[in-house]
């Protein structure tokens, strides 16, 4: 796999080989709109090891797809706009480099896998050209060059009969396959990071098993961390190391993955598991959360959960939200009745 | 789709609050969840000032076009040689035309020719295309390549060529003949809009569900299937209008138009507009008048497009 | 639009055949006849044919007028004819005409213009199968009815059978330079007509190849084509070398050819060209102040009239006729829609013809008593009944009709409605069928430079173009007795007698007469308005550096 | 794809028959209704029977199926096609010219004007709508916004007049008056109409009026194209990949956003080719429109049928052509 140096990466102002891969401090973004100010991320906090898988967990519309473009430096700005909070790349801030820098550091060092393959690859050129196009214009490779590596990386990704597949459009690849090219697309320059933003969601159960499966070992192989954006607990169940959950753009809980599904210690993480069809409770209604997720121009005030919130009291109603109480050594809860709610089951 | 466009939609649903948007901005959000299509755009559209304003205007030239004498007491044909080209006064707000007709009454009685060519052929148009696209669309087969093949002929002929030969030969200018040949170049544009969006939804899970619990085709047509073309068609429509105002125009100073002593604003642009050097003011009154409703109709079949398409929120 | 037709119009003075063998002229006159050289760039419209036999419209006269040239010419300032080709037109009988022809000139290819290059180009426009539109000017001469296809039922175009001749029996060549040419009756104008551009010779080569004539023509003139005729474009003249008459000024002449008038008048505004023989109306104020001595202007011989249709009931009483005449202000509308581009008509024959009288129609001017007294006498106009006023569409009739109709309706309280949606062919059929049901627009043109033009063909029992279907015996008879006077001048009395009736009667009523309008750039040094054929380009003259 | 193109062209014939016969009824009906053109060629002057019948003839309107109101007239039609595609014999104007060359004279400057209209709307349309999508809600795209609205509000016949009036004759004087122009700048690029001496300078004006109307759709149809695009996936996708802005949106962005666009300029051809009988009347331009137009009026049949058939066949491959490039365009376009 790729062995190149980006001598211009090292030369970053700043960088700590031995600090984190990542980590995201209280990063706030919103988007300006004609109807207001909307508050997508309200501070969120989270770190990621070496190799590392971290879940962010959530609804959507909470802010955790934002997050993951915060991070790639890709929000589409105006409207959305980082109003405070540092993203660091072992050590550095991301937020304060120079775009050309910044650029550098996208797929060199952290990349992207996007939810649905089909719109997120440019259904106008072929996939040779797109994996291609990685090669050239971070490597210097010639166009044939790149197509070589362009069918290397769809081997690795097990795509079957890769030499003559490289010359096909994204539209002529099953769901399955297409997604396995954005994974080699994102693979293509070797980052530490990935973040992959649902991957599954629009994927065959089979077929996301597979898929996941691959990203596993692929992760494996090369010690990458990895940011899996999810709604999707069981996905989290099987891969991740440490989960955050997310509700109206803030971490309402943050623990290794085994405590959570043992013990939510936040009414919303205990919703959301709830609502997962479990065989041994067959016959049962199907607990879902009630309502909707607030609109985020106008988050309620408090915990932003209180209007669906079956133990919500006059407290969480009233300004400040709720902090993040360290719940264990390893884990934290925006819950002021963390306790009952951990207790309760 | 990625939580970026959830949150924009749910954006656009605060209730606004009694500050409201900012006045001069046009307002694209405005939805509610469980608002319906229309509703929402209608909102969407009361709000938007631009929409509001030509909107306003359309009425106005409207107006003229219906009850001339509520702008004028005026006889447009009340004319003098004696008069001919005075420039605008207090009494005479356009002055007089070259044969000495009162030019504002005539710029008011001059409405009515342009609308009223441009509101017929465009009924016919809706009507009579979107008729044949949705019969077109709804059975294919035979049915379809008539109409597909009748539509290729009137679509493959140059609009304005097309126009200059039916009107010369037609030979009667007036204001039924325009409009019917507007009509006829004009239908297959919107019967090809129905026809697409016939096909489309024709597979779709509930006609389907229609057709099984035995619905008649008619009914089906009407009930299930129209109703997706009506979001398109109507954007059309209103921008269609004002191009047929404009053609209007065109066509009298092609010298196919409208004969006088017809009062309509393609007359008055196309008789003065050689006069623009010693008396501009004889070709920006019914300019002005003209470009404001075509402008008018645009700028409305744009905001509605905006309003009905959720792509463009 | 076709208008005008002919541009043939006769001489202001007496001395028709008398003239002196100085040509060219021009505004001034001063000898000093300017210097020859240089391009001169003149504004055209696309004519219909270069073919002598076959171009009878304004555009293709002023290009075939350069290319070709006939028995006589027209003096610039009087438009008395004079002797070009022909050395003698005599007659003693004024049926039977000896043309005797200067020897010595060729056509562009060489062949000589004798005898047989007039009795081929009169015989090959005659001939009706060759369908030439100028064969109409043949019909005074012998035998053209045997070289016209009949039409075997009477009942329009039909498979027309041969003609029982080839060529006209009136036409016989007597030797190389002169011919006969005998008259179906006696006509004393005769010479004046043979100047008209469809009376040119025409080579045998021309004749021969009619159609590749037309596009590259063999001219026997002081210009001839430069290349060919570029269809829409342009058509290039340079000079001659064969010509052995007075040489053109210009060593060339180029043509532009525009299909709207204010195109080429923003083109001449541009400087793109020389001489425009005609202005849009609008500009004529315009163009007065920009260009000041540089516009050009004449009396013309276009006659506009609004014809009587007398066969209908209301108007069978002459003086519902002079009513309507009397309510028109001609002057008013010709300043409010024409920009004064026209005069007011008072009488029936052009103003600038031997033989016209001014003011000689008193029901010419406006008189909105009188025209209600004499409405009034002649019983009224029918209760609610509407004018109708006929025009043609799209050659802007409509606007001046329309101030026609409102000064009728102001003086005699008559309304109107317009008629002004035909096209000119459907138009003219229903001139031919007598089928207008008011008033109707139509013009004249002079078929030659000779009063009669105005009065016979549109006036006399059962001619063609009188569409009024006016019938007044003692009329004819005047027309006739002019016809075989002895001269010209002996002819006029009875013509003016004519007039005369006609002023009373208002078969038609008189409008206006056209006005010439031209303007010529900063280099031309002298314009030559030539009175019958119009801007003379081969005689204007540019400045030379 | 050979399959459909073929089955395209056979779709072809019907639709030009079918225009044909429109047209040459149109045509009959017109002379039946109206009477025989030729009569007109002699205007105020009563041309005698024979002359008429004579030039009749020759010109081919003495079929007696055209005296006969409604009728038809098929046998004229047919002998009318089989001239046309048989012998390739398209018939004779009133003036006795073959429909043949009057549009082989006529041609080259349409097709001239065409392609200083197509260039100019493609070129300065594209980057106005880039320009304008790019900055959605700023000055810049408000100002092209409101600047193509009006363009297309404004009757093309007022456009093309002004502007002759004022820059051809008003600004092209001032520039003429300067000795340092060149000439073919003065006098040929800013000459009041079409001039033989520059025959591609001075139908550059008249071209760009005619592109003007097309223009503002193509900016306006650009913009929102950009827009749309510009939010899609693969461009996220695209800056994630850490290339380039100018390649984000030259490449991945442009070649999206244009595939409407140049769908759009196709199909204009055709609307362009009829836009231009309004300018080439104003610029006096010996166009195919204007023959057209011209013939029209003096009831020129032949000319009309001719003429207007093979525009009919020049929109109908230029349509096809379009649909062929959109699928070259696109490759998720696959036609059976």
């Amino acid at each position: 796999m790729s062995t190149d140096v980006n001598v211009k990466l090292d030369a970053l102002p700043g960088l700590d080989p031995n600090a984190m891969p990542l980590q995201v401090k209280d990063l706030h973004v919103e988007f300006r709109t004609r109807n207001g100010i909307a508050h997508a991320v309200n501070g969120v906090s989270f770190d990621l090891r070496p190799g590392e898988t971290r879940a962010i967990l959530g609804e959507s519309g909470c802010g955790k797809s934002v997050t993951a473009q915060a991070i790639m430096g890709i929000l589409d700005s105006p409207p959305g706009f980082i109003t405070g909070g540092e993203i660091l790349y072992r050590g550095v801030d991301l937020l304060k480099l120079p775009e050309a820098q910044r650029r550098k550091v996208r797929a060199n060092r952290i990349a992207m896998i996007f939810q649905d393959a089909l719109s997120a690859l440019n259904p106008v050129f072929t996939v040779g050209f797109q994996l291609g196009e990685l090669f050239r214009k971070h490597r210097g490779m010639s166009r044939k060059d790149g197509k070589a590596r362009a069918v290397e990386l769809l081997d690795l990704v097990k795509i079957p009969a890769a030499k003559q597949r490289v010359n096909d459009y994204p539209h002529q690849f099953s769901g399955g396959m297409r997604q396995r090219v954005m994974i080699a697309m994102a693979l293509a320059l070797d980052p530490e990071v990935l973040i992959a933003d649902e991957p599954t969601t629009a994927l065959d159960v089979t077929v996301q098993a597979q898929i996941m499966s691959l990203l596993a070992e692929l992760q494996r192989e090369r010690n990458m961390s990895l940011v899996l954006i999810t709604h999707d607990m069981g996905v989290v169940a099987d891969v991740a190391d440490r989960i955050s959950v997310m509700y109206a753009g803030r971490v309402i809980e943050e623990a290794p993955v085994d405590d959570i599904y043992a013990s939510p210690a936040h009414p919303y993480t205990k919703g959301l598991l709830e609502s997962i069809p479990r065989l041994d409770l067959k016959g049962q209604e199907l607990s879902a959360i009630k309502g909707l997720p607030p609109a985020l121009t106008n988050i309620p005030k408090g915990c932003a959960f209180n209007p669906r919130c079956r133990y919500a009291q006059d407290v969480c109603r009233q300004d400040p939200a709720p902090p993040l109480y360290q719940v264990s050594p390893v884990r934290t809860a925006a819950c002021h009745f963390w306790k009952e709610v951990k207790g309760d089951v | 789709m990625s939580d970026l466009t959830s949150a924009g939609t749910a954006i656009g649903g605060a209730p606004v609050g009694a500050e409201g948007p900012v006045p001069d901005a046009p307002a694209t959000g405005g939805k509610e969840r469980s608002a319906s299509l229309w509703a929402d755009a209608r909102r969407q559209l009361v709000r938007d000032p631009v929409f509001m304003l030509a909107f306003v205007y359309v009425l106005v030239v409207g107006s003229m076009a219906a009850f001339p004498t509520l702008w004028t007491s005026q006889d447009p044909r009340n004319c003098s040689t004696d008069r001919s080209r005075l420039a605008p006064s207090g009494d005479h707000p356009f002055g007089f035309n070259i044969l000495g007709c009162d030019y504002y009454s005539h710029a008011i009685y001059g409405a009515r020719p342009s609308i009223v060519i441009a509101i017929m052929a465009t009924g016919a148009i809706v009507v009579v295309g979107g008729a044949l696209g949705l019969l077109a669309g709804y059975y294919g087969g035979w049915v379809d390549t008539i109409i597909s093949r009748l539509m290729d002929i009137f679509f493959s002929l140059p609009f304005l060529l097309g126009a200059i030969v039916f009107l010369t030969v037609i030979k009667r200018q007036n204001i039924l003949t325009i409009a019917l040949v507007l009509f006829l170049l004009s239908w297959p544009t919107i019967a090809r809009i129905i026809r697409g969006s016939v096909i489309s939804s024709k597979d779709l899970d509930y006609v389907h569900a229609a057709k099984a619990v035995g619905a008649s085709n008619g009914r089906i047509m009407w009930r299930h299937i129209l109703p997706n073309a009506i979001a398109p068609m109507l954007v059309y429509a209103t921008i269609v209008l004002g191009a047929f105002v404009a053609a209007e125009a065109t066509l009298t100073f092609l010298g196919v138009g409208l004969q006088p002593p017809e009062e309509s604003w393609g007359i008055m642009i196309s008789d003065h507009q050689v006069y623009f050097l010693e008396d501009p003011w004889l070709l920006l009154f019914p300019c002005g008048l003209l470009v404001g409703t075509v402008l008018s109709f645009i700028l409305m079949g744009d905001a509605l497009r905006d309003a009905l398409d959720p792509k463009f929120r | 639009m076709r208008g005008k037709f002919l541009k043939v119009a006769v001489a202001a003075t007496a001395t028709a055949m008398l003239a002196t063998a100085c040509s060219g002229g021009g505004n001034d006159s001063d000898d000093a006849a300017g210097q020859a050289g240089g391009e001169l760039r003149v504004y055209a419209a696309e004519p219909a044919f270069l073919l002598p036999s076959a171009g009878d419209d304004e555009p293709s006269i002023y290009v075939i007028r350069q290319l070709y040239r006939g028995l006589v010419k027209y003096n610039a300032e009087t438009g008395a004819p004079e002797n070009d080709l022909a050395e003698s037109i005599t007659s003693d009988d004024q049926k039977t005409w000896t043309i005797k022809i200067k020897s010595g000139y060729t056509f562009d290819n060489g062949e000589p213009v004798n005898a047989d290059a007039f009795i081929r180009s009169w015989n090959y426009a005659a001939y009706g199968p060759n369908a030439q539109n100028n064969s109409y000017f043949m019909k005074r001469i012998a035998g053209i009815k045997d070289v016209s296809s009949e039409d075997p039922d009477g009942e329009g175009p039909k498979k027309a059978p041969e003609p029982k001749a080839k060529e006209l029996s009136g036409l016989k060549k007597v030797d190389d330079q002169t011919f006969t040419v005998e008259l179906s009756e006696p006509f004393s104008g005769f010479p004046t007509t043979v100047g008209y551009s469809g009376f040119f010779p025409m080579a045998q080569a021309c004749v021969d190849a009619a159609d590749k004539c037309n596009e590259t023509p063999i001219g026997n003139g002081p210009y001839k084509i430069e290349g060919s005729w570029q269809h829409n474009v342009a058509i290039n003249l340079v000079r001659s070398d064969t010509w052995k008459g007075e040489a053109g000024k210009p060593d060339k002449i180029t043509y532009r050819i525009f299909a709207d008038v204010d195109a080429g008048y923003a083109a001449f505004q541009a400087g793109e060209l020389d001489v425009m023989y005609t202005l849009p109306p609008a500009r004529y104020k315009e163009a007065k102040a920009t260009y000041g001595d540089r516009l050009y202007e004449q009396p013309g011989d276009n006659f506009t009239y609004v014809g009587m249709p007398i066969y209908m009931p209301e108007f069978k009483d002459k003086r519902v006729r002079q009513a309507l005449s009397l309510a028109i202000d001609r002057q008013s509308i010709i300043d409010a829609v024409f920009d004064g581009r026209f005069t007011p008509a008072t009488g029936y024959i052009a103003p600038s013809f031997q033989g016209a009288r001014e003011n000689v129609c008193t029901y010419c001017k406006k008189d909105v008593e009188k025209a209600k007294q004499l409405l009034q006498e002649a019983g009224g106009w029918p209760a609610g009944k509407k004018l109708q006023l006929w025009a043609n569409a799209g050659a802007g009739h409509d606007k001046w009709l329309q101030a026609v109709g409102d000064q009728i309706k102001a003086a005699l309280g008559i309304d109107y409605e317009l008629k002004v949606n035909l096209q000119f062919a459907e138009y003219l059929e229903t001139a031919d069928s007598k089928k207008f049901t008011g008033p109707f627009r139509l013009g004249w043109g002079p078929d030659y430079p000779y009063l009669e033009t105005y009065l016979g063909p549109l006036y006399s029992t059962g001619a063609d173009s009188n569409n009024s279907t006016f019938s007044n015996p003692e009329f004819d008879s005047l027309l006739q007795q002019g016809g075989s006077a002895k001269s010209i001048d002996e002819a006029i009395p009875f013509y003016q007698k004519a007039e005369d009736i006609l002023v009373e009667e208002l078969p038609v009523i008189p409008m206006w007469w056209g006005k010439v309008g031209a303007v010529y750039g900063e280099n031309v040094d002298k314009f030559v308005w030539n009175a019958v054929s119009d801007a003379d380009y081969g005689a204007t003259s540019l400045k030379q550096n | 794809m050979g399959r459909y193109v073929i089955r395209r062209l056979l779709q072809f014939i019907p639709t030009v028959l079918g225009t044909m016969f429109l047209l040459h009824y149109m045509t009959s009906l017109a002379i039946q209704f109206s009477g025989n053109p030729v009569r007109a060629l002699f205007g105020d002057r009563t041309p005698p029977p024979a002359l008429l019948e004579a030039v009749t003839e020759r010109l081919g309107y003495a079929d007696p199926c055209l005296d006969q109101r409604g009728n038809p007239c098929f046998g004229l039609f047919f002998d009318r096609v089989a001239d046309v595609f048989l012998r390739f014999d398209f018939g004779i104007n009133l003036r006795q010219r073959e429909v043949t060359e009057l549009v082989a004279d006529a041609i080259p400057f349409t097709l001239k004007l065409l392609v200083i209209a197509m260039v100019f709307e493609a070129v300065v349309g594209i980057a106005a709508g880039v320009w304008a999508g790019l900055r959605g809600g700023s000055f810049a795209d408000n100002l092209v916004k409101i600047s193509t609205v009006f363009v297309i509000s404004v009757p093309i016949f007022v456009l093309g007049v002004v502007v002759r009036e004022f820059v051809g004759v008003k600004f092209g004087n001032v520039l003429r008056d300067q000795a340092w122009i060149p000439e073919v700048i003065s006098n040929g690029m800013f000459s009041p109409g079409f001039k033989p001496d520059y025959p591609f300078a001075s139908l550059i004006i008249p071209g760009m009026v005619l592109g003007a109307v097309s223009l503002a759709t193509t900016a306006r149809l650009t913009r929102t194209s950009i827009m749309e695009n510009i939010r899609a996936d693969y461009v996220r996708t695209a800056r994630a990949k850490g290339l380039a802005n100018k390649r984000v949106i030259g490449v991945h962005t442009l070649r999206n956003s244009l595939i409407p666009v140049i769908t759009f300029l196709g199909v204009d051809i055709g609307a362009a080719m009829a836009g231009a009988v309004v300018t080439e009347t104003i610029f006096n331009v010996p166009g195919i429109g204007r023959l057209v137009t011209l013939s029209a009026r003096t009831g020129e049949s032949s000319v009309v049928i001719g003429v207007v058939t093979m525009l009919v066949l020049v929109v109908l491959v230029a349509n096809l052509l379009v649909d062929i490039l959109y699928a070259v365009l696109d490759p998720r376009i696959r036609y059976e």
